[in-house]
């Protein structure tokens, strides 16, 4: 390698080494593009896909669409959805308090208990493409902070009904 | 300074297996698995003379989850899920090879304008990988600024993928026949968009990092293969096209609508670490031009075929080779005609990709072999599944 | 169309396979102790090894390799069959280096051996980790007869063809198998 | 009014004033510095940088600080005791010396020496023994593999180090900081730095060597050595350690504004501003090549010194030397 050939190597890498420099240079003037969280706010939580939620009857939104089939319940690969109804009442029973048992039981078109345990789901969406009567959606919730995971077990249920008198 | 003891590390047999060397003078040296250059939990044992490599066996097994033995005890639905999480950067192609081979196993056809969709989301999701890498790479070879106008630019086709799937990481967007739901009205708009923005970065990308002299001094000439190297010990992807092979998947074997769309294959032929690093900046422009071409002709129609609520392809094997961000991924499936797969054997690129590690690394400098093993773009769940 | 190079395999059986329904042109069976000399004609002919897999059958245990040239449609399989009480055949890890993990991955989860592997450990268990996951209960394995489409198996010489029912597959066959 | 230590009469008590005043000096500063270089950190990736902690984020270092001493002093099994506990004492109190013959002020100079400079490259380059003796004595392999790293860039680098101060010294005729000062004007055509911005350039290459900041952080290369030798290192032992690499960085900048870019000497300002000035703009630009370049690797470092700095240093004192001698 020639001598030239050295230097023009040390100049066109000294070259790059200051075009380095002038590219940081010219971020440190830009404005930061940091959303500073908790005092602003994320603009695109609306496609945000949280945890599963129900889907009210059309001409009662407190009322889930739910026919309690259990199909969900199979179709979860992670078991973190509990769909409870009353199970019939046998013959010489009547009269004892009422026992619950997993969706489906005979004689019940309404779930008595949907809950969904959110530590366990992978939000997957099998729940909602199985559901034959379109009840399932994802909500866009995304506070879903605490302290116990316990906690995650979400009464959809309630849910519907909390939403549907806002 | 103690000497190396190989009975201090009884509770741990691959310590204990890898003896040390002829020489007393050789340090044997446990790089990860918490080691911030492995990419997560990888663990390779180096036997070094001075900084100089003699020996590296990569230790796997770390996030090691069972995946094919999931495959076996869920149906097909239901371990679709765990595609994403297989290869957490480039989930799309990894679904997409599940949904394709239980696809060709069940015979179910796919519509058109699902094809588009699932082709735009892959390369939208490719060049998520690669700027990751990109960023992560650098990260590696100490440069601390890049990883952060890569995130920048990647927060744009995030928000992109989160309007679609809903999810910003681990995608389970593709349903056999189709994809999960419709994209947007503004999909289009937004990919190109994106496409206009990132083509007007990548000449910063290329002045701040890839004409730099202290990163051509990193990669040029470090970890050399050839063809019949990467042949032998199957790597594939960007590592295959490093070493001056023109293959590509898409192209080779091609699947969905790919043989519509005019790509080039990017390619060198020096098949160092700058290679390869040229290679996957290529790629970010191919994929732009994709993403353009893809979204300009996408048709209307369906988006997924009828699927029955419950699988059972009939009795058969199949297996769908799809290019991940990484290589050749290549996913095989055996149906005895009931609800739950026989056997699903996933190929992991990264898998075959660091196996040639060990021969590269050898005779090299420490930090070479670190340069060497960002080059090879690892994902550590992927490798160990 | 089956290449001439598969003659010089050794074949015991070799079945045509439609690329469009398994993403697969060849499959070929060859008895576990010839796997090296097969696989060496594969080498010399510029094959890539992509992937080893082993399924757990009621004949026993299935290795399948994955092979396929660097371009084009080309994936063709080659299997062996080992049986269950004695898992042994020879490593291919000398002719492709490549094999050494995917060996090492069979024996985790299956414990087949592989003879002559160089370094065969367990790979993604712990190396003291004692039992073979993958390997299922007697009840639950199915035989190649349940498990394969009735063309692969006539080819094979495991079952008699059935005259009614021409299988679609098998004309398309013919087309799609031609390179290589 | 700028505070005069030249009113101590006796220089024991010059001595101790001036090494008290470093000392809370070099503490300020490094807080100063670890906001700065967060600040400039965060504004070069596009992010905000420390933002919560009082104004701007301002008593985030002291935060940081406060953080560090209330940690646990961990000493990994096997290390050597004595050691391990000596070196990052020792990384700090050699460079806390450094300060005393620096000129910040004509009436702030706390040890006027007429070695001066012979005593800061002396002591300067003590603070490698403390990285080999921390990476010695904490038993454990990286901190070896980085300790033997520092060993090597220090011999290198103090070579054309040595070089470039020597063509300053030769021109000014003096190892005194202060006569060298002087000697230059407050413009700055009159600074050695423009006379002479070969040498210069070599100093400062050499001087982001010496403080071990990338792209030269090769003993504590993070991505390919962990941490290198401060590996094991918690609490307050890391706390020092990282101390003193900010305070070599101060004295390598106040070495460099006083040898070429003319000291305390400017115009409408006092000098004690002037100074800090130079002093901050030298900082800023180690800084900001630290953000901007990726790592070198350990031969090129090694080749960078020895087969570019050493002989264009080598040039740059013979040239010096003939002008000097047609000149003077």
């Amino acid at each position: 390698m020639s001598v030239s050939q050295l230097f023009e190597e040390a100049y066109t890498g000294l070259k790059s080494l200051v075009v380095g420099l002038g590219i940081t240079g010219k971020a440190f003037c830009q404005p930061q593009v940091t959303v500073i969280y908790p005092k602003q706010e994320v603009d695109n939580l609306s496609s945000f896909r949280g945890h599963v939620e129900l889907i009210g009857k059309d001409d009662d939104p407190s009322v889930p669409r739910c026919v309690a089939c259990g199909a969900c319940v199979k179709a979860c690969p992670s078991n973190c959805l509990t769909i409870q109804c009353p199970v019939p009442v046998k013959e010489g029973d009547e009269g004892k308090p009422v026992v619950m048992g997993p969706a489906p039981q005979k004689g019940s078109k309404t779930p008595a208990v949907v809950i969904v345990d959110f530590s366990l789901c992978s939000l997957c969406g099998q729940c909602a493409r199985a559901c034959p009567v379109d009840s399932l959606q994802f909500s866009d919730n995304p506070y879903m902070v605490r302290l116990d995971r316990k906690e995650f077990q979400i009464d959809l249920l309630a849910r519907l009904r909390r939403m549907a008198a806002e | 300074m103690q000497a190396f003891d190989p009975k201090t590390l009884a509770q741990d047999p691959t310590s204990v297996r890898f003896e040390p060397g002829p020489t007393e003078d050789k340090l044997i040296l446990s790089m990860g698995p918490q080691h911030p250059s492995t990419h997560g939990v990888l663990r390779i044992l180096l036997e070094l003379d001075g900084e100089y490599i003699v020996r590296a066996e990569p230790v796997l097994g770390y996030v090691h989850r069972m995946h094919e033995w999931m495959g076996q005890e869920k149906t097909y639905f239901q371990f679709m899920p765990n595609m994403g999480r297989v290869d957490y950067l480039h989930a799309m192609a990894w679904n997409w090879a599940y949904a394709g081979s239980v696809e060709r196993l069940a015979g179910i056809e796919v519509p058109e304008r699902a094809e588009y969709i699932r082709v735009a989301v892959t390369e939208l999701n490719r060049i998520s990988s690669h700027l990751l890498w990109w960023g992560a790479y650098l990260l590696d070879l100490g440069a601390f600024t890049p990883i952060m106008y890569a995130f920048d630019d990647r927060e744009f086709l995030l928000d992109i993928l989160q309007a679609v799937t809903g999810s910003r990481l681990t995608y389970s967007y593709f349903t056999f026949g189709g994809v999960y739901n419709d994209v947007p009205e503004d999909f289009p708009k937004r990919c190109l968009d994106f496409v206009k923005l990132l083509r007007s970065r990548l000449p910063m990308y290329r002045d701040l990092v890839t004409d730099n002299v202290i990163l051509r001094g990193r990669c040029e000439g470090i970890g050399e293969m050839d063809v019949e190297l990467a042949r032998r010990y199957g790597a594939t992807g960007p590592v295959l096209r490093g070493s001056g092979a023109a293959v590509d998947t898409r192209r080779a074997e091609p699947y969905s609508v790919y043989p519509r769309f005019d790509f080039p294959i990017p390619s060198y032929p020096q098949g160092d670490a700058m290679a390869r690093y040229m290679v996957r900046m290529d790629e970010l422009e191919t994929s732009c031009s994709i993403i353009e071409q893809a979204v300009s002709t996408m048709p209307g129609g369906p988006i997924a075929a009828k699927a029955p609520k419950t699988l059972k392809p009939p009795k058969g094997e199949a297996c769908y080779a799809v290019e991940g961000a990484r290589g050749k991924i290549l996913v095989h499936v055996r149906s005895d005609g009931g609800p739950k797969p026989y056997r699903v054997k996933l190929r992991a690129p990264g898998f075959s990709n660091l196996s040639v590690f060990a021969e590269l690394a050898r005779g090299t400098l420490l930090a070479d072999a670190v340069s060497i093993l960002g080059s090879l773009d690892l994902v550590i769940p992927e490798i160990d599944r | 169309m089956i290449p001439a190079f598969v003659a010089k395999m050794g074949p015991v059986c070799s079945a045509p396979m439609d690329h469009a329904t398994t993403g697969m042109t060849l499959s070929i069976t060859v008895e576990a102790q010839n796997i090296v000399d097969a696989i060496t004609v594969l080498d010399a002919e510029g094959y890539m090894l992509e992937d080893v897999m082993a399924s757990d059958l009621q004949e026993g245990f299935e290795i399948t390799y994955h092979f396929s040239l660097l371009d084009g449609i080309n994936r063709l399989v080659v299997r062996a069959l080992v049986p269950h009480e004695a898992p042994r055949l020879p490593s291919i890890s000398a002719v492709y280096p490549g094999a050494d993990w995917h060996e090492r991955e069979c024996y985790d989860f299956y414990g087949i051996d592989f003879a002559g592997h160089p370094n065969l450990y367990n790979l993604l268990l712990p190396e003291n980790f004692g039992s073979h996951p993958l390997v299922k209960p007697e009840k639950a394995r199915k035989s190649l007869a349940d498990l394969m489409p009735l063309g692969y198996l006539v080819d094979c010489g495991l079952a008699e063809p059935e005259a009614e029912k021409p299988k679609p597959a098998k004309v398309v066959k013919a087309a799609t198998t031609e390179d290589a | 009014m700028t505070p005069d230590l030249m009113s101590f009469d006796h220089p024991l008590t010059r001595l101790v004033v001036g090494l008290l005043c470093v000392f809370a000096f070099v503490g300020l500063n490094g807080l100063v510095l670890v906001w700065v270089e967060r600040k400039v950190a965060g504004h070069v990736q596009l992010r905000p940088g420390p933002l919560h902690v009082g104004p701007y984020g301002l008593l985030q270092p002291i935060v940081d600080a406060v953080k560090l001493i209330g940690k646990q002093l961990a000493m990994p099994a096997g290390a050597d005791k004595y050691l391990y506990w000596a070196a990052p004492l020792l990384a700090f109190a050699p460079v806390t010396v450094c300060f005393l013959p620096l000129p910040f002020d004509p009436a702030l100079a706390p040890m006027r020496l007429n070695t001066g400079l012979v005593l800061i490259l002396a002591f300067s380059g003590l603070g490698v023994l403390s990285l080999i003796l921390a990476g010695w004595g904490s038993n454990n392999k990286w901190g070896l593999l980085g300790a033997a790293r520092s060993v090597a860039q220090s011999v290198a680098y103090e070579v054309p180090l040595l070089l470039s101060v020597m063509a300053v010294a030769l021109t000014a005729g003096s190892l005194d900081l202060y006569e060298i000062t002087t000697q230059q004007g407050a413009w700055p055509w009159q600074w050695y730095g423009v006379k002479n911005p070969l040498a210069f350039f070599i100093f400062l290459v050499c001087a982001v060597a010496e403080t071990n900041r990338a792209p030269f952080d090769l003993p504590e290369a993070e991505s390919e050595l962990t941490a290198g030798f401060h590996t094991e290192y918690s609490g307050m032992g890391f706390g020092l350690f990282f101390l003193a690499e900010y305070a070599s960085m101060i004295v390598v900048s106040g070495v460099a504004a006083a040898l070429f870019l003319g000291g305390w000497q400017g115009p409408f300002l006092p000098g004690i501003l002037w100074f800090l000035v130079k002093v901050y703009a030298i900082l800023l630009l180690m800084i900001w090549m630290r953000w901007t370049y990726p790592r070198v690797r350990f031969d090129q470092l090694l080749n960078l010194s020895w087969k570019w700095l050493t002989p264009l240093a080598l040039i740059d004192l013979v040239l010096v030397v003939i002008v000097a001698g047609f000149g003077g």
